[in-house]
C-alpha cells in the first residue's frame, strides 16, 4: 500500500485541509481526551478471537476481515498502545509500536465511517465484554479532530453548529414547522413559556415525513399535556454525534437542553429519531457537564407510560401481517424496549417478528450517519440486503419502525431495490388510532 | 597370592567346592540383578570360570561404612560376594585382619603385583580442605592415596553416593570441600554405583559384570550402570497404579498409606530417582522403602541432600538456602513484587495522563487544526 | 546369624485386594506374554525365560499369579549352595524356578517356558565323568578296594 | 544446581516475582487513569444493573441464540481448550501439590491417566486453534506477535508436561526442569500478554453487562 493512498482516497471537506503532523496531533489530542480507564480496559481486554465480525453486517454481507469491528479501531489500539497503556513507556522506548501516520487515519476513514452505523450489535457479541461501538465512536472523535470527518457529516455537523439545522433550508424549520400544522390541520404548540414537556423534530420529519410531525402534534394535543416546541431548539438530530466533534455535538444538545431548561420543561421528547435519543439521553449530561434537570424520554415511551397510566387508549389497528425494524440507537444502545411494542399490543398488532429482532436486530445500513456519505452508498446497499430479506422472509404487509433514518434508508432502498415494502411510523399509526379517553 | 600363573576363577571357585549348579544358579540369579536376558546366567557362568582371578583394592575416605556394611551385609554369600569379598579383595583397611602398616605394605604388594589390572573400589568423598587433612591413613592424605592406587587402576568402581556424586560431605556447606572421586582423577574408566548406600547386589553386579567382559558397562550420564540405573523407582514401583489413578496418601498415617497409594505428595523422589530399589530391593529382596511405606529420598542422584525436604513434593516450588520455599512465602514475594508493580504502574499511569494532558492542550508552537 | 522377619512371616494387609478375583493388569500382560512364549515354542523350539524379579510385582500380584498358573504334576529340588525348586505349573511348559540361597533367601525366580529347565539336566562332561567313576568303582570293587569318594565337582577340573 | 533444581528454584521464584509485579503493574497503570462519571441518568437502580453485570459473566460465556449460528462452532472450540487447560492445570495433582506447596492449600485430583487423555486432547485443540488462527482470514489479520508468542509458550507448557509424563526425548527430571522451566516463561510472559485475559474476562463482562443495563439495554 502507498504512503499517500489513504490520503488520497480520503473523503474531506476543503475546510479540513492540514498538515499529516497537524492530522496526527489532532488525532492524539482527540484520543487523550477520550481514553480513560473504563476505555483502556476494553483496549487492554481485546484477544483477538474476530468473533466480533460474525456480529457485524458489513462484515457478514462481504465476509470482507477489514470489516471486523475491532479493526476499524486498530490506529487507537496502536495509540493506545505507544501512548497511555501501562507499558507505554516501553512500547516507545523500544519501538515496538509506531507513531500512527496520518495515512493510517485516513485509510481507517472509510472503516469507521463508511462501514459502521455505530449499531452496537458487536458490543453484544465480544465473549470479552467489550463494548466495540463505544471504541468506535472514540475513534470517530479523534478522527474528527485530525480532520478526516467525512466531509458530508463534517459540513452538515459544522452547519447545525453554527446555525440549529444542518443545512440551510428554503424555509426556516420554524415556519415548516407550523406550515406542517395548517396543513395538518393540528395545532402546533410553539414557544410556549412554560411547559411541562418540551418536544422537537427530527428535520427528516420535516422534509421527508410531515404526517410523523402532525402525529406527534395530534398526541400530544389528544393527551392534552402541557407541551411545546421551541424556535430556538427545534432540530432533534445530532451531526456532531455522527461526525464524532464532541464539542459540537455538545453546542448542538445545548440549544434543546438550554430551550427545555428555559421553559422549565420535566420531560425532553425525544421523537422518532434514534441517534437523538442515545445523543441527548445517554451523552448530554455527560457534555454538559452535569445531570440534566429534566427526563429524556422516546415518544414511545411516553406514550407507553400513558397507555400504563390509562390516559392514552386505542383502537384496534387493521395492519395486517406486521412485523416491527428495532432502531439500534433505541433498543439495543438506547434501552427501549418494551415501549413500541406495548404501544403495538394495544392496538391488537400480533408481530410476525422478524430473525434477529429486539435487542439483536440488525441495522437498517443507514446509522452512524452513514445514510448522508455518498461513497458509502454501494458498500451500504450490500450491507442491508440481508435486512430487507428479513423483513420478506416474515411475509408481514405492514412494516413498522420508530426511527426517522431508519425510515429514511429503507425509502431510499425502495426506489435502489425497487423494493416492495414501505416502512410506516409507529408513532403515526398511534396517531391514527387514537381512542378518546373516556368514552 | 601370587602365583606364577594367573589363576582362572574357576579353579579357585572348585577349591571352593563350588558346583557347576551352583554357579549357574548364582549366575541366574547375578544376571536377574543385571537385568541381562534370562538365559544370560548359563553363558556368564561359563565365561566367568574361564576368567582369571581379579583383584579388588578397596579404599575408603570420608565416609560413614554404611556402603561396605552394604556390601557385606548380604545374608549369605552369593558367588559374587564370595568372589569379591574373599577371593578377590587383596586390601580393605576396615575387613582385613592386617593393621597398621602391615596393612599398608599390603595395598602396596597388590597395588604393585597386578599393576594395570585391578579394579579400585573408592567409597567416601575426597575431602581437599586443610590441605586433604580432613581424612588421612597412615598420615597420608586421601588425595595422595587415591591418586597413587588410580594410576595401576585398571578402572575405578565408585560406590556410595559420597565418592560417586560428593554425597553428604558435599552437601551445603561442603565444610571439607569435599569431592567425589571423578572430580580428582580425570584419566581413568569410572564407574559409579551411587546410593546410600548402593543396593549390595548392584555393587556385586557391577563389579562381576566388570570381570565377566572386561568392560565398562553401559553407563548413563551420571556413569552409572544402565542395568541399575536404567529406570526410575517411580517406573518401576509397584505402587504406580495407584499415581495413574490418582489415589495419594496425604499423611504417613491416613487411609491412603496403610491402602498402600502413592507417596509422591508425601514427597516421594522416585520419579527422578534412577536405581534398582524397586525391583531388586533390599535385604535379600525383602522390601524397599516404598514397600515399606516411607518415600523415597532419591540418594541415588547428584546432590540429593540438597534438593529440597525429603517431604516435599517433586513438583513444588523449591528454592532458598535450604533449598525449600515455605508455604505461603510466594505471598510475601509475590506482595513485595506487587506493591513495585503498583508504584511502577502508578507512575506509568500518572505519565500516560500528563502525557494526555500535554496532547490536549498543545502548546503554541504545536500545529493549529484549521 | 540372627534373621529379620521374612515378608511373608509379617502379618500384613495385602494391598489393593481385588474385590472380585480378577486379576491385576500386570498379570493379565505376564499371562499374555507367557502364552506368546508358549506358541513360539511349539513352533520353534525356542525356550525362554521371564524374570520374575524383574517385573514390579506386588504382593498381592505374585499370589494372583500363582493362582492363575497352578500347580503341576512335576516338582524337583536341587541341593546346591541353598535350595532351589523347579515346578511345573498347570500350564503345560511353563516352569516355575525358584532358586534360594543357603538360608533360604530368594535370589533368583523365573517362569521357564521350555521341555525341562536346562539346570535339571546333566552336562555331557559330567556324564563322561560320572562313567569314568562308575569304572573306576567297578574296578576298586573288583580289587575288593575300598571305594573311592565320588566327585561330583571335578568337572571343570580338567 | 541441575535444570530441575533451577527451574523450580532461583526462576520459579523471578518468574513469580516478575509475574506479580508485571499484573500489579499493568492493571493499576490503565485503572489509575482517568475515570469519568456518567452523568446521564440511569434507566435502572445501581444494584440492579450491577446484578446484571455479574449476569453478564456467566450468560456472556456462550453466544446468544441470534449469534450461536455463526460463532457456535469457532466459541465451543476456544472454550473446550480452555476448560482441558482448567482440568490440566488444575486437577492433576502434581500440579495441586505445586499450588498447596506455595499458597497452603490443596484440593483432590483427578487420575493421572485421565489428565493425559485431556491433554492430548488440549493438544490437539490448541493445533486446531492455532490451524484457525492462520487460515481464518478475520483472525489472522488480527493475529499480532503477542498472539502466537502467547500460544508458543502455552503450548510449549504442554507439550514439555506431556514428555514428561510419557518420558519423551529425554529423562525425566530433564523434562519436568523443561516443563517448570517453560511454565517460569509462561509466568515471565503472562502480564505482558493477552494472557491477562485471564485476569480481565470477569470484570470485563461485569462491566459491560452493568453499562448496557444501566441504560436498560440487553446484554
Amino acid at each position: 500500500m502507498n504512503h499517500s493512498a489513504g490520503m488520497s482516497t480520503a473523503n474531506l471537506a476543503p475546510a479540513e485541509a492540514r498538515t499529516p503532523q497537524a492530522r496526527v496531533a489532532g488525532a492524539m489530542r482527540g484520543f487523550a481526551q477520550e481514553i480513560g480507564a473504563l476505555s483502556a480496559f476494553r483496549l487492554e481486554s481485546c484477544i483477538h478471537c474476530g468473533i466480533c465480525a460474525d456480529a457485524c453486517h458489513f462484515y457478514i454481507a462481504t465476509e470482507d476481515p477489514q470489516y471486523t469491528p475491532i479493526w476499524k479501531v486498530e490506529p487507537f489500539k496502536q495509540a493506545y498502545k505507544r501512548e497511555s497503556s501501562p507499558f507505554a513507556p516501553l512500547f516507545r522506548l523500544f519501538g515496538f509500536k509506531h507513531e500512527v501516520t496520518a495515512d493510517k487515519l485516513a485509510e481507517w476513514q472509510h472503516l469507521l465511517f463508511d462501514s459502521c452505523n455505530m449499531c452496537g450489535r458487536c458490543s453484544l457479541i465480544c465473549p470479552m465484554g467489550i463494548d466495540v461501538a463505544a471504541l468506535i465512536e472514540q475513534s470517530r472523535h479523534a478522527m474528527f479532530e485530525a480532520g478526516l470527518a467525512p466531509k458530508e457529516l463534517y459540513h452538515k455537523a459544522s452547519h447545525q453548529q453554527n446555525t440549529g439545522q444542518p443545512e440551510a433550508s428554503a424555509e426556516p424549520y420554524r415556519d415548516q414547522l407550523l406550515a406542517i400544522g395548517s396543513r395538518f390541520s393540528v395545532e402546533i404548540p410553539l414557544d410556549k413559556p412554560q411547559a411541562e414537556i418540551m418536544l422537537c423534530v427530527p428535520r427528516t420529519d420535516i422534509e421527508h415525513y410531515p404526517g410523523a410531525v402532525a402525529a406527534l402534534a395530534r398526541v400530544v394535543k389528544h393527551l392534552g399535556v402541557s407541551a411545546t416546541f421551541r424556535s430556538d431548539g427545534l432540530v432533534a438530530e445530532n451531526y456532531g454525534y455522527y461526525a464524532g466533534g464532541k464539542e459540537w455535538q455538545r453546542d448542538i444538545s445545548l440549544r434543546l437542553i438550554e430551550q427545555a431548561i428555559a421553559c422549565g420543561a420535566k420531560t425532553l421528547l425525544v421523537p422518532e429519531c434514534g441517534h437523538a435519543y442515545t445523543a441527548l439521553r445517554w451523552e448530554a449530561a455527560d457534555l454538559y457537564g452535569k445531570p440534566l434537570p429534566f427526563d429524556v424520554r422516546h415518544v414511545t415511551e411516553f406514550l407507553a407510560d400513558e397507555l400504563h397510566a390509562g390516559r392514552l387508549k386505542l383502537k384496534s389497528a387493521i395492519t395486517g401481517k406486521t412485523t416491527f425494524h428495532d432502531p439500534c440507537q433505541l433498543v439495543r444502545k438506547g434501552g427501549v424496549n418494551d415501549a413500541p411494542r406495548a404501544l403495538m399490543r394495544a392496538m391488537g398488532i400480533e408481530l410476525d417478528e422478524l430473525a434477529n429482532h429486539g435487542g439483536f436486530s440488525f441495522c437498517c445500513g443507514g446509522g452512524g450517519g452513514v445514510l448522508d456519505i455518498e461513497r458509502a452508498a454501494p458498500l451500504r446497499y450490500r450491507a442491508m440486503e440481508n435486512k430487507l430479506r428479513e423483513i420478506d422472509d416474515t411475509g408481514a404487509a405492514t412494516f413498522l419502525t420508530t426511527c426517522s433514518d431508519c425510515r429514511r434508508t429503507f425509502d431510499d432502498a425502495k426506489v435502489h431495490f425497487s423494493w416492495d415494502k414501505k416502512p410506516h411510523s409507529l408513532l403515526e399509526l398511534v396517531a391514527d388510532n387514537l381512542s378518546p379517553t373516556g368514552t | 597370592m601370587t602365583h606364577g600363573r594367573v589363576e582362572l576363577l574357576g579353579e579357585v571357585l572348585l577349591r571352593h567346592g563350588i558346583s557347576r549348579r551352583s554357579f549357574i544358579k548364582y549366575c541366574t540369579a547375578a544376571a536377574s540383578t543385571l537385568a541381562l536376558p534370562p538365559g544370560m546366567g548359563a553363558v556368564m557362568a561359563e565365561q566367568l570360570r574361564q576368567a582369571p582371578r581379579p583383584s579388588v583394592v578397596y579404599l575408603s575416605f570420608q565416609e560413614c561404612t554404611g556402603c561396605l556394611e552394604s556390601l557385606t551385609r548380604s545374608f549369605s554369600p552369593t558367588i559374587e560376594s564370595l568372589i569379591f569379598n574373599t577371593i578377590s579383595l587383596d586390601y580393605d583397611d576396615t575387613l582385613m585382619a592386617a593393621a597398621g602398616e602391615a596393612a599398608e605394605a599390603a595395598r602396596t604388594k597388590a597395588m604393585k603385583d597386578s599393576f594395570g589390572k585391578y579394579v579400585l573400589v573408592v567409597d567416601g568423598s575426597v575431602p581437599t580442605g586443610a590441605g586433604g587433612g580432613y581424612c588421612t591413613a597412615g598420615g597420608r592424605s586421601s588425595v595422595d592415596i587415591l591418586r597413587e592406587a588410580a594410576k595401576g587402576a585398571a578402572a575405578i568402581v565408585c560406590v556410595g553416593t559420597c565418592s560417586a556424586f560428593g554425597g553428604i560431605p558435599l552437601a551445603d556447606p561442603n565444610p571439607t570441600d569435599a569431592w567425589p572421586v571423578g572430580a580428582i582423577v580425570g584419566d581413568k574408566p569410572i564407574i559409579n554405583v551411587s546410593g546410600c548406600p548402593p543396593i549390595p547386589e548392584v555393587i556385586t553386579g557391577t563389579l562381576l559384570q566388570f570381570v565377566t567382559t572386561g568392560k565398562l558397562p553401559d553407563l548413563d550420564q551420571h556413569r552409572r550402570p544402565k542395568a541399575f540405573f536404567g529406570n526410575t523407582i517411580h517406573d518401576r514401583c509397584y505402587r504406580r497404579p495407584f499415581y495413574d489413578q490418582g489415589k495419594f496418601a496425604k499423611s504417613f498415617d491416613d487411609e491412603g498409606a496403610r491402602n498402600g497409594w502413592c507417596l509422591f505428595e508425601l514427597g516421594c523422589k522416585g520419579p527422578t530417582t534412577y536405581n534398582a530399589c524397586a525391583t531388586i530391593k533390599w535385604n535379600g529382596g525383602t522390601s524397599f522403602p516404598i514397600e515399606s511405606g516411607h518415600t523415597c529420598i532419591g540418594c541415588a542422584e547428584p546432590g540429593f541432600w540438597d534438593k529440597g525436604s525429603v517431604y516435599s513434593a517433586l513438583s513444588t516450588a523449591a528454592w532458598g538456602k535450604s533449598g525449600e520455599s515455605r508455604p505461603l512465602e510466594v505471598l510475601e514475594l509475590g506482595g513485595a513484587a506487587a506493591t513495585v508493580g503498583a508504584v511502577i504502574g502508578a507512575g506509568s499511569a500518572g505519565m500516560s495522563r500528563l502525557r494526555q494532558h500535554r496532547a490536549e492542550h498543545p502548546s503554541n508552537n504545536e500545529p493549529k487544526d484549521g | 546369624m540372627e534373621r529379620l522377619s521374612r515378608l511373608a512371616d509379617i502379618p500384613i494387609r495385602l494391598e489393593a485386594a481385588p474385590a472380585d478375583g480378577g486379576l491385576g493388569g500386570g498379570v493379565t500382560a505376564l499371562l499374555t506374554e507367557l502364552a506368546t512364549l508358549l506358541e513360539r515354542f511349539a513352533v520353534a523350539q525356542e525356550s525362554a525365560a521371564i524374570d520374575l524379579r524383574s517385573l514390579p510385582m506386588g504382593p498381592q500380584d505374585r499370589v494372583l499369579l500363582q493362582r492363575a498358573l497352578g500347580e503341576g504334576e512335576v516338582r524337583a529340588t536341587i541341593d546346591a549352595e541353598g535350595v532351589s525348586t523347579i515346578r511345573e505349573t498347570r500350564i503345560g511348559g511353563v516352569w516355575w524356578v525358584e532358586h534360594r540361597d543357603r538360608d533360604g533367601e530368594l535370589i533368583a525366580e523365573l517362569l521357564e517356558v521350555t521341555r525341562v529347565p536346562a539346570i535339571l539336566a546333566s552336562a555331557p562332561d559330567e556324564i563322561a565323568a560320572g562313567g569314568r567313576a562308575l569304572r573306576e568303582q567297578i574296578a576298586a570293587t573288583a580289587a575288593h578296594a575300598p571305594l573311592p569318594p565320588v566327585r561330583n565337582l571335578d568337572v571343570g577340573a580338567r | 544446581m541441575d535444570l530441575l533444581g533451577f527451574a523450580r528454584g532461583p526462576a520459579l521464584k523471578v518468574a513469580l516475582a516478575v509475574f506479580c509485579l508485571g499484573v500489579v503493574w499493568r492493571i493499576v497503570g490503565f485503572v489509575l487513569l482517568r475515570i469519568r462519571r456518567d452523568l446521564n441518568k440511569p434507566r435502572a437502580s445501581a444494584l440492579r444493573y450491577l446484578g446484571s453485570g455479574l449476569l453478564a459473566v456467566g450468560t456472556r460465556s456462550w453466544p446468544h441464540r441470534e449469534f450461536i449460528a455463526r460463532t457456535g462452532p469457532g466459541e465451543a472450540l476456544g472454550y473446550s481448550y480452555h476448560i482441558g487447560l482448567f482440568v490440566m492445570v488444575l486437577l492433576f495433582t502434581p500440579h495441586i501439590v505445586f499450588i498447596g506447596g506455595l499458597l497452603g492449600f490443596t484440593w483432590p485430583g483427578l487420575p493421572s491417566s485421565f489428565i493425559t487423555v485431556v491433554s492430548v486432547l488440549t493438544l490437539t485443540l490448541f493445533l486446531a486453534v492455532l490451524f484457525r488462527r492462520v487460515t481464518h482470514p478475520v483472525i489472522r489479520m488480527l493475529s499480532n506477535f503477542d498472539d502466537y508468542f502467547s500460544w508458543f509458550v502455552t503450548m510449549l507448557v504442554i507439550v514439555t508436561g506431556l514428555a514428561a509424563t510419557a518420558h519423551l526425548g529425554a529423562r525425566y527430571e530433564t523434562l519436568l526442569g523443561l516443563h517448570i522451566l517453560s511454565f517460569d516463561l509462561l509466568l515471565v510472559w503472562f502480564p505482558f500478554g493477552k494472557l491477562m485475559h485471564a485476569f480481565y474476562l470477569v470484570p470485563s463482562r461485569a462491566i459491560n453487562g452493568a453499562l448496557l443495563a444501566r441504560k436498560g439495554a440487553v446484554s
